[in-house]
């Protein structure tokens, strides 16, 4: 059986997804937190996700889905080592700011 | 036979290299755990090594098995020759890498661990070589960008090496989301993820003006410019390769060049053979853009690490130039160029490494004084990798250079000859100054006795990695003919 | 005779490079005797080939040999070769000949001194180089003496090294001769490309081609140029003066005899190609005759016996310029050779004063000589009266006949004829000044304290400059090979004119007819007219110099300007000096200071300084925070896909 | 009317979704970030699930809100949540090139898809009632995108690796803590 | 029969000699007497290769050929033309005098020392065989570094920034002359100069004038020269004045008149003018120079220009006289040089001012500084002068104006070489000049006379040289008719290769 088509245009998912996406694209370069950056970092990716999956829609074919599934185990791997690195730098006695890390310069 | 599923047939020998890599990891993660602290170091470090020397037979092997291009296990990869020519280069970095990391001062704990993510890098990578559809090249890339992010933080006694970890994750984060959000577009265009169905669609469908496609590709070039770390997405390079131990520094100025543009090529031509037009024209202006900043960057280095890490963004430039040719000369010269380059870029580091070593600190121009009087093998190494870069005679450098030159001119973009001409030049004079800092300082100047005291430590493992980079080094002027008929035969697998 | 030819051209050579290669292995007196026999031997194969050619019929005198090609370019073979003919015979006996003489007299003149070796092999080269320019087969050899004759006397006048005037005199000769030199090679290089070859038969087989062309011109002015330089005649003359620095001996023989008449000998060479030029030869002949007027003039004031020799020296010259430039080629040969005489013995004359006052040159300090150098006094006046011209002494017949030749030569000639005879007049004065000054009259205190007290003790320390070869003792007025040979030569001077007698008898002319036939013809008439008025001028001249300096009845005319013009030579020095050397310099350091500095270093340093500042700028961009870094990809993103999709 | 519904939820989603990711971004304390963008990623599974995508929009509510999410919480609760004012520091030009950079990506995206819905995007393909589904997901994770499934649960496996290795307490600097 | 391994072994001997230096385990004497061992044994391989010469017939001759990649066919091709043979002779020689002076001065870490000037004797020596544009550009490069650390280590004070100077300015020269190498080599499809023909590319030839004009250097790209010759030890100076600015000269021969005779016509004027230009500005700022060397320097950027000119006034005359003149200013700036040192060692300085009297009680330094000094001023009949006569004489016929600045410039060189004579000999002794200053020890005699006697040997008989360089020149002494014009001279140097290249092409 075939559900007839439903709801808005995907034009507007594709909407969505892009400010979500340059949504978190600003969060990554406004924020010194770099817990809030890695947040960001999530944003942008489920904004390429939300349009993978509305390309999928579109075409009717389950890639994007399978891409956007594969991202989100990506997303939760960097997010992993990101806290793991925030965990060490933490230890370090270092305080969270990105901008405070820039001993490497020049 | 699950769920009246057919699996795809799994042609094994297509993943030998990764697959030993992968189990190479987890033999060393295995001797994290099970063998004792004082073995453990020299373990790993064996196994890491086998399991490299595997994955170069491997490759070679399936170098010589695969003179006919396609694509393998539902056509997720690609079982070719670029991508094998590819795997040695890398599994050979690796291997070198290897050698300069044995002595490193790092944290016992994670010695295991650490080569465990070195072959899991390298795996990732060989892996990468093969990729052929947008997914693959994403999962890829993140499979060794994420073992870079950990190879990078290892040394966490060093707030440097932290930094560099966090701002590679970051940086590195954002240019694979750009990557992402570029593929989604490019599969909305197209509705496909497979490169070569991608071109066919975009032929078929005379897509080759498509606005989403466009600016998809726009997005993907960005992200693969952001791995080759050209310019003006080469920002976090010089940070993280002075900051990251510089053993790994070694191994990513060398094989993530190599594959990220290995991939650009396979990518840009497999995939996008239509917008020729639009991306050989970006990528030549990006070469400029890296030539110029890396050498004039460079010209004013103290830091001997980050004077190399500019350099490695200048020969990104000259390497994107042999892309941007589109050619199958073009393609030679950029498969031949990577052989010398690899080499020579690990042997630089090794030898700062070997320095840094005995200095414990890190190594400047100054501190560099009468190194090469020392230390004679390393020196002369030194030496040979420093002209090498700057592409003088009697070294593969110097072929390479020719080759990409050589590709730029047969394109018609004599312009771009004289781009890297100029660049050449102005190379020489912080290439020239690593040796004179290395030789003509008056003896009085010398630092020759190390920080730390007593003689400098003799690494039998550093010096033969150094040596074997000298070996590849000059070796590539003299044997040019067998490796250009290598690389002519890989560059044969993509369609000019 | 062509292996005599050889000889006499190698054996000077050869002693040459025996004493330089032996150094301290050979004994002074040992290089001594080496160079004169040397040279003795070239004398001998010189007469030898002399009489060879006296054999041949006068039409067949012309032999050529070459060794082998010294240099060639594709077709162009320019051969180390020489040529043996009447001209080149004449000289080689003369260069030899007198040669031979002056170096056996400088045996005793330089005994004593403590570089005598390197003296001798210098006067070897010298024969050497004379005889390479006289007896060369091509002018591309001829060049190569001519350059080499300069260099050797670049050395003989810079002997006395430690002397600063001595070195400057030496580097003048040899920077004026090298402008000569530049000019002939000039003329060489259009002869090439015209003729396309330097041999001088060739040469000239083509001159009628070439007649009357401006190249043919440029050649000869080229070649006019090379002559004036060598042979001291205006304006290249400025350093003939300066070169008596050297040894008395050096000046004998190469500022005298040989070397400076090398451009009468050029001329005569190459008289088919001036004959081609009739206006060159004028210019020479004019050359010729204002530098006589004007050595002079300037004669009259020098003080220093060897430089009023010297100014005379010039003044003779330029008779010889005006007799070839007239184109009576034999006569200038003549008084060239008969000049070779005497002014070799007023030379050595003088050099038996200066040794016996223990290097003294000035002649107010010197006077009455002539009771205590009695041989040198007869001497002198032998060589004063041919100098002057009065018969029977050899200058009388050679000088007159280059007269009676002008005669022939329309209104340029009559002129020309004019200032030869103001120039015997001054002649005549110059010399007896000179003369009467240094041998008349009383002995001066100086004079006396040399020559009586027979002791040199306080001399030495007067003059510790000149190179101690006063040191030795000599008795009277001079060891024997000096006397001798200054006796040979006096009795040459006296009779060495009767070789030709104008219209009676005139060997020389028809031996050199062959190689030079005369473009003029003096008649009888004119001979008469010219030799009695020369004699008479002459002994007028004579005659003042015997009332001022000798008998000193009358003053000599006191004109303060004229006086200072004449001191200062013209001011010709001043001239070159303002004009030439020091623009020169000056161009040279502001090169340095407006050119070298700032433009070709300048622009190196600019530019790196330049890259260094961009090199800057660019580290600056790389602030170290991360955050910058992903602006730079999202901004650069942005840019790409605007023009991705802007030119897609 | 369906339609109208599903058009309502789009809206309240899709504007659900816009303000939390903004929330994400300006919140001064990574803890509320945290759970804002928690509510984003809830509302960006409703939007999956009008896409009918529900395999995917569950695992959305499960792995993200539910596993990495509260990791994050656990991370930001262990550090205690520093406050950050979002705009703040670097140099001067950075704030604002921030925000240019990414509105004129944003607009350049927005104008491509515009141009590009005009011809293709305005009508979707018909799809198979298997669309979506779980099963069809697993069919093709175990056909077409086997490989891809592999690697990621190795990339998966070095992630945890790499987390243990970087969180875990060094002795070099386990021990002077241990003094303390 | 093949001689090809004759060539290649004078190539490889020195490397070989090189390695043996670095790596056998040698006492420092030993080390030394090894290296100049080599370099002797260098010179009587290049008697054996001047003795199997046939210089009766033109072309290229005891070359060998090997293939080095193939798909841009590049190969490995060396032989000599008769000009080749002098200038690798000049090398050899005077590379062997400056190991041999460099031995007795005795140099510190003399290993690293002579093996770099064994490699730098075989680079340049491979720079003059040849024969395939990239090999050539490899020599040329090759020849750099050896000369960057000789001059950079053991250098003077300013060392540092004079080799950096030196090694970057010639670099950028060279590495426009390897764009023009790919541009000539890839539209050609060959880079073996034999094969390829001619070419009329200005911009190609262009890029070539640039490396060849800064080695040379040409007026005004000489800013590295004056800090390189002075700061470099003697030897080394010597080897770079003498031999390497020659590699510039002859690529001017070899590879831009005999490849662009179309360019070459267009570009002669200015090229000439340049050369004139730096003919006169040498001489003056010689004629200025306030110590030794900068005398010297300057000259040979004088003789340089000097030399240019010969060469493009591409006729007989011109060239046979460049030839001869390249191997007379070799010698005698190599000597030179060599004797500024010594008289450097002596005095503990080259300042014009602060010597002085030298020739009192030092006969053999007199007599050899004299002998070298009048024949660097081409005294006529020194063989200088044979150059320098041939080469204005050549010149004549392309425009009577550069023969005349030829001729002032002979005048300046009269000038500024009694300058220094005088300076260093004459007059009062300097400061600098003590009396126990010793005269020419026996051991530099035996470095400096060989070069004298073979100097004086040439200005005996030039033409063994002249006749030598081009094969071609039918000696008999023909009367009258006018040598070929220069364009007819420039053709006929053309044509020459072409017959060249179907002899090739037959095999």
């Amino acid at each position: 059986m075939h559900p007839p088509v439903m709801g808005p245009d995907i034009v507007w998912y594709l909407a969505v997804a892009t400010f979500l996406f340059c949504t978190g694209a600003l969060g990554v370069l406004i924020r010194r937190s770099p817990l809030i950056v890695l947040l960001s970092l999530e944003i942008m990716l489920n904004g390429a996700n939300l349009a993978l999956i509305a390309f999928s829609r579109h075409y009717a074919q389950g890639d994007g889905q399978i891409f956007a599934l594969t991202v989100m185990a990506v997303a939760a791997s960097e997010v992993v080592v990101g806290l793991g690195l925030i965990v060490a730098i933490a230890r370090k006695k270092l305080d969270l700011d990105v901008d405070k890390l820039s001993t490497l310069r020049g | 036979m699950i769920l009246g599923v057919v699996t795809p047939p799994i042609d094994w020998f297509a993943l030998a290299a990764p697959l030993a890599l992968l189990a190479t990891g987890g033999v060393c993660l295995l001797a994290a755990v099970l063998v004792p602290k004082g073995d453990r170091r020299v373990v790993a470090a064996f196994v890491c090594a086998a399991g490299f020397v595997g994955a170069i037979a491997a490759a070679a092997a399936l170098y010589a098995q695969s003179s006919a291009g396609h694509g393998v296990i539902a056509d997720a990869i690609q079982r070719d020759r670029l991508g094998a020519f590819a795997s040695v280069i890398v599994a050979g970095s690796g291997l070198l890498a290897v050698g300069v990391s044995y002595r490193e001062r790092m944290a016992d704990d994670h010695v295991a661990e650490y080569y465990a993510l070195l072959a899991w890098a390298g795996a990732g990578m060989a892996f990468l070589t093969t990729a052929s559809t947008l997914l693959t090249l994403f999962l890829g890339l993140e499979w060794f960008s994420i073992s870079l992010y950990i190879l990078c933080a290892i040394d966490r006694e060093l707030v440097g090496s932290l930094e560099a970890g966090l701002k590679y994750l970051i940086v590195g984060g954002f240019g694979s989301a750009m990557l992402l959000f570029g593929s989604a577009l490019v599969y909305g265009a197209t509705g496909r993820l497979e490169f070569h169905e991608i071109a066919q669609v975009v032929q078929q469908q005379h897509l080759s003006h498509d606005a989403l496609l466009v600016a998809g590709l726009a997005l993907v070039i960005g992200g693969l410019g952001f791995k080759a770390s050209a310019a003006p997405f080469h920002m976090w390079t010089p940070d993280v390769y002075e900051g990251a131990p510089t053993p790994v520094t070694a191994f990513m100025s060398a094989a993530t060049k190599t594959v990220a543009l290995v991939l650009t090529l396979r990518v840009l031509v497999t995939a996008f053979p239509q917008e020729a037009r639009l991306w050989t024209y970006t990528l030549a202006a990006i070469a400029c853009a890296s030539l110029a900043v890396g050498n004039l960057a460079a010209l004013v280095q103290t830091n001997v690490k980050r004077m190399l890490a500019y350099s490695s963004i200048s020969h990104a430039g000259f390497m994107l130039i042999a892309i941007a040719a589109n050619s199958a000369l073009g393609a030679r010269a950029l498969l031949f160029y990577l052989i010398p380059y690899s080499a020579m870029s690990i042997g630089s580091f090794a030898v700062v490494a070997a320095r840094e070593r005995e200095l414990n600190r890190p190594v400047t121009l100054d501190n560099l004084a009468g190194f090469g009087w020392e230390r004679p093998l390393l020196g002369i190494s030194m030496v040979v990798f420093m002209l090498g870069f700057a592409g003088l005679p009697l070294t593969g450098g110097f072929v390479g250079k020719f080759y990409v030159f050589a590709a730029a001119y047969d394109r018609g973009w004599t312009w771009l000859v004289i781009v890297g001409v100029a660049a050449t030049a102005v190379s020489l004079y912080y290439y020239l100054g690593v040796i004179r800092a290395m030789y003509m300082r008056s003896s009085e100047e010398l630092q020759l006795a190390p920080v730390a005291g007593g003689s400098p430590a003799r690494e039998l493992s550093l010096q033969t990695a150094v040596a074997g980079c000298l070996a590849v080094t000059v070796g590539a002027f003299f044997a040019v003919q067998p490796l250009i008929d290598a690389a002519r035969h890989a560059a044969r697998s993509l369609s000019f | 005779m062509i292996p005599a030819a050889w000889t006499c051209l190698l054996s000077p050579l050869a002693a040459a490079l025996l004493i330089t290669l032996a150094g301290t292995r050979i004994s002074r007196r040992g290089a001594a005797y080496l160079a004169t026999a040397s040279v003795f031997v070239s004398f001998v194969a010189a007469v030898v080939s002399f009489a060879g050619l006296l054999g041949d019929s006068p039409k067949q005198r012309y032999h050529a040999s070459t060794l082998w090609s010294w240099l060639t370019a594709g077709q162009l073979d320019f051969g180390l070769r020489i040529v043996v003919d009447p001209l080149s015979i004449f000289m080689m006996l003369v260069v030899s000949g007198v040669g031979m003489l002056i170096v056996a007299y400088s045996i005793g003149y330089m005994e004593g001194d403590d570089e005598e070796r390197r003296y001798f092999a210098y006067m070897a080269l010298f024969v050497f180089s004379m005889l390479l320019l006289v007896q060369a087969g091509n002018l591309l050899i001829l060049l190569v003496g001519w350059g080499l004759v300069g260099l050797s006397s670049y050395l003989l006048i810079g002997f006395w090294h430690e002397r600063p005037a001595a070195i400057a005199a030496a580097k003048k000769a040899f920077v004026m001769n090298a402008i000569g030199d530049a000019t002939m090679a000039l003329a060489l290089f259009m002869l090439i490309q015209r003729t396309g070859s330097l041999n001088f038969e060739d040469v000239f087989a083509q001159t009628d081609q070439l007649g009357g062309s401006w190249a043919v011109n440029l050649i000869a002015l080229g070649l006019l140029g090379g002559a004036v330089a060598k042979s001291a005649q205006l304006p290249l003359h400025t350093w003939l003066p300066d070169a008596m620095e050297g040894p008395t001996p050096v000046s004998a023989l190469i500022h005298a005899a040989t070397m400076v008449t090398a451009g009468v000998y050029l001329i005569v060479r190459t008289a088919p190609l001036f004959e081609q030029a009739p206006r060159v030869l004028e210019l020479a002949a004019g050359l010729g005759a204002i530098t006589l007027v004007m050595a002079g003039l300037i004669a009259l004031v020098q003080t220093d016996i060897k430089r009023v020799i010297a100014y005379s020296t010039m003044s003779q010259i330029g008779y010889m310029f005006m007799a070839v430039g007239l184109g009576a080629f034999a006569n200038g040969e003549f008084h060239l050779l008969t000049h070779a005489f005497f002014k070799a013995l007023l030379f050595m004359a003088a050099g038996l004063v200066i040794h016996a006052l223990a290097g003294e040159q000035d002649i107010r300090k010197m006077g009455g000589l002539r009771r205590l150098m009695p041989f040198t006094f007869v001497a002198f006046v032998v060589g004063t009266l041919s100098l002057t011209g009065i018969p029977p002494f050899s200058g009388f017949f050679s000088k007159d006949s280059i007269l009676a030749a002008a005669l022939d030569h329309g209104w340029y000639g009559q002129l020309l004829w004019i200032a030869g005879m103001a120039g015997t007049f001054l002649t005549g004065l110059y010399a007896s000044r000179l003369f009467f000054i240094v041998f008349w009259g009383e002995p001066s205190p100086f004079v006396r304290e040399h020559l009586m007290a027979s002791s040199h003790a306080h001399a030495r320390e007067g003059h510790p400059s000149h190179n101690g070869h006063e040191t030795h003792e000599h008795a009277g007025e001079g060891p024997f090979s000096m006397t001798a040979t200054v006796g040979l030569l006096t009795v040459l001077a006296a009779i060495g004119g009767f070789l030709q007698f104008a219209e009676v008898w005139t060997p020389v002319s028809d031996w050199l007819a062959q190689v030079a036939p005369p473009l003029v013809e003096a008649t009888g008439v004119q001979e008469a007219i010219s030799s009695v008025l020369a004699v008479l001028l002459g002994l007028a001249g004579l005659g003042i110099g015997w009332s001022i300096y000798g008998a000193r009845t009358s003053e000599a005319p006191r004109v303060a300007w004229l006086q200072t013009l004449l001191e200062r030579k013209f001011y010709f020095d001043e001239l070159y000096d303002a004009a030439f050397y020091r623009p020169s310099v000056w161009v040279a350091h502001a090169l340095g200071r407006w050119i070298e500095r700032p433009l070709v270093f300048g622009s190196v340093r600019e530019l790196s300084e330049g890259l260094r500042e961009l090199g800057l700028g660019t580290g600056r961009l790389q602030t170290g925070l991360v955050r910058t870094y992903a602006l730079a990809i999202a901004a650069s993103l942005a840019v790409v896909t605007v023009v991705f999709v802007a030119v897609r | 009317m369906a339609n109208v519904l599903v058009w309502a939820v789009w809206v309240v989603a899709a504007f659900a979704c816009l303000g939390s990711g903004i929330a994400v971004i300006s919140f001064t304390n990574p803890f509320y970030s945290a759970l804002s963008l928690i509510g984003n990623l809830a509302s960006l599974a409703v939007l999956y699930l009008l896409l009918s995508a529900e395999f995917v929009a569950a695992a959305q509510v499960l792995v993200y809100a539910g596993a990495v999410m509260v990791m994050f919480l656990f991370v930001i609760a262990y550090l205690g949540g520093r406050a950050d004012a979002p705009w703040a520091g670097g140099p001067s030009w950075q704030a604002l090139a921030a925000v240019a950079a990414s509105a004129a990506l944003f607009v350049e995206v927005i104008v491509v898809i515009g141009l590009k819905s005009s011809s293709r995007l305005s009508h979707q393909g018909e799809i198979h009632v298997s669309y979506g589904r779980p099963d069809e997901i697993g069919r093709l994770f175990l056909t077409n995108h086997l490989l891809a499934f592999e690697i990621t649960s190795i990339v998966l496996l070095i992630a945890a690796v790499g987390g243990v290795i970087l969180g875990s307490h060094s002795r070099e600097i386990g021990a002077p803590g241990a003094q303390q | 029969m093949d001689t090809g391994w004759l060539t290649t072994a004078l190539i490889l001997l020195p490397v070989a000699g090189a390695l043996a230096v670095w790596l056998l385990p040698l006492r420092p004497f030993a080390v030394g007497s090894t290296a100049l061992l080599f370099a002797l044994a260098e010179v009587a391989l290049w008697i054996d290769a001047i003795a199997r010469f046939d210089f009766g017939k033109p072309g290229l001759q005891l070359d060998q050929r090997q293939s080095w990649f193939s798909d841009l066919h590049v190969s490995y091709h060396v032989g000599f033309y008769g000009f080749s043979i002098w200038l690798v002779g000049l090398t050899v020689v005077v590379l062997a005098a400056a190991t041999g002076y460099a031995f007795w001065a005795g140099r510190e870490r003399p290993r690293a020392y002579y093996g770099l000037m064994l490699l730098l004797t075989g680079a340049i020596v491979g720079v003059f065989v040849a024969q395939d544009l990239l090999l050539f550009y490899v020599f040329w490069e090759a020849m750099l570094v050896p000369l960057y650390f000789l001059v950079g280590v053991w250098g003077g004070a300013g060392r540092l920034r004079a080799t950096l100077l030196f090694v970057i300015y010639t670099m950028a020269g060279s590495l426009l002359m390897l764009a023009s190498i790919i541009a000539l080599g890839l539209t050609h499809g060959t880079f073996d100069l034999t094969v390829m023909g001619t070419d009329d590319s200005t911009w190609i030839f262009l890029g070539f004038m640039a490396a060849f004009a800064v080695k040379a250097p040409l007026f005004p790209l000489h800013a590295w020269l004056p800090s390189a010759y002075r700061e470099s030890s003697p030897e080394v100076a010597a080897v770079l004045s003498g031999v390497v600015s020659k590699a510039a000269a002859y690529g001017f021969l070899r590879i831009a008149i005999a490849k662009f005779p179309g360019p070459v016509a267009d570009f002669r004027t200015p090229i000439l003018v340049l050369a004139a230009c730096g003919l006169i500005y040498g001489s003056l700022l010689a004629f200025r120079a306030p110590d030794l060397r900068g005398v010297i320097a300057y000259s040979s950027l004088a003789q340089m220009g000097l030399i240019t000119l010969g060469i493009f006034a591409v006729n007989d005359l011109g060239l046979n006289g460049a030839v001869l003149q390249m191997v007379n200013h070799g010698l005698i700036s190599a000597t030179l040089f060599l004797l500024a040192g010594g008289i450097e060692r002596r005095a503990a300085t080259g300042e014009l001012g602060a010597l002085g009297g030298m020739a009192g009680g030092r006969p053999i330094l007199a007599t050899v500084l004299m002998t070298t000094g009048v024949i660097a001023l081409a005294v006529p009949g020194s063989t200088a002068f044979a150059g320098e006569f041939a080469i204005l004489a050549g010149v004549f016929r392309t425009g009577w104006g550069y023969a005349v600045v030829g001729a002032v410039a002979m005048v300046l060189a009269a000038m500024y070489m009694l300058r220094l004579i005088s300076a260093v000999l004459h007059q009062a002794p300097g400061r600098a000049v003590s009396e126990a200053a010793l005269d020419l020890r026996p051991a530099e005699l035996g470095v400096v006379v060989p070069l004298v006697a073979i100097l004086l040997v040439l200005s005996a008989w030039p033409a063994a040289i002249t006749e030598r360089s081009f094969g071609s020149a039918p000696q008999i002494p023909h009367k009258g008719s006018v040598v070929p014009s220069s364009a007819a001279a420039q053709l006929q140097f053309a044509l020459k290769e072409l017959e060249q290249k179907r002899k090739q092409q037959g095999q």
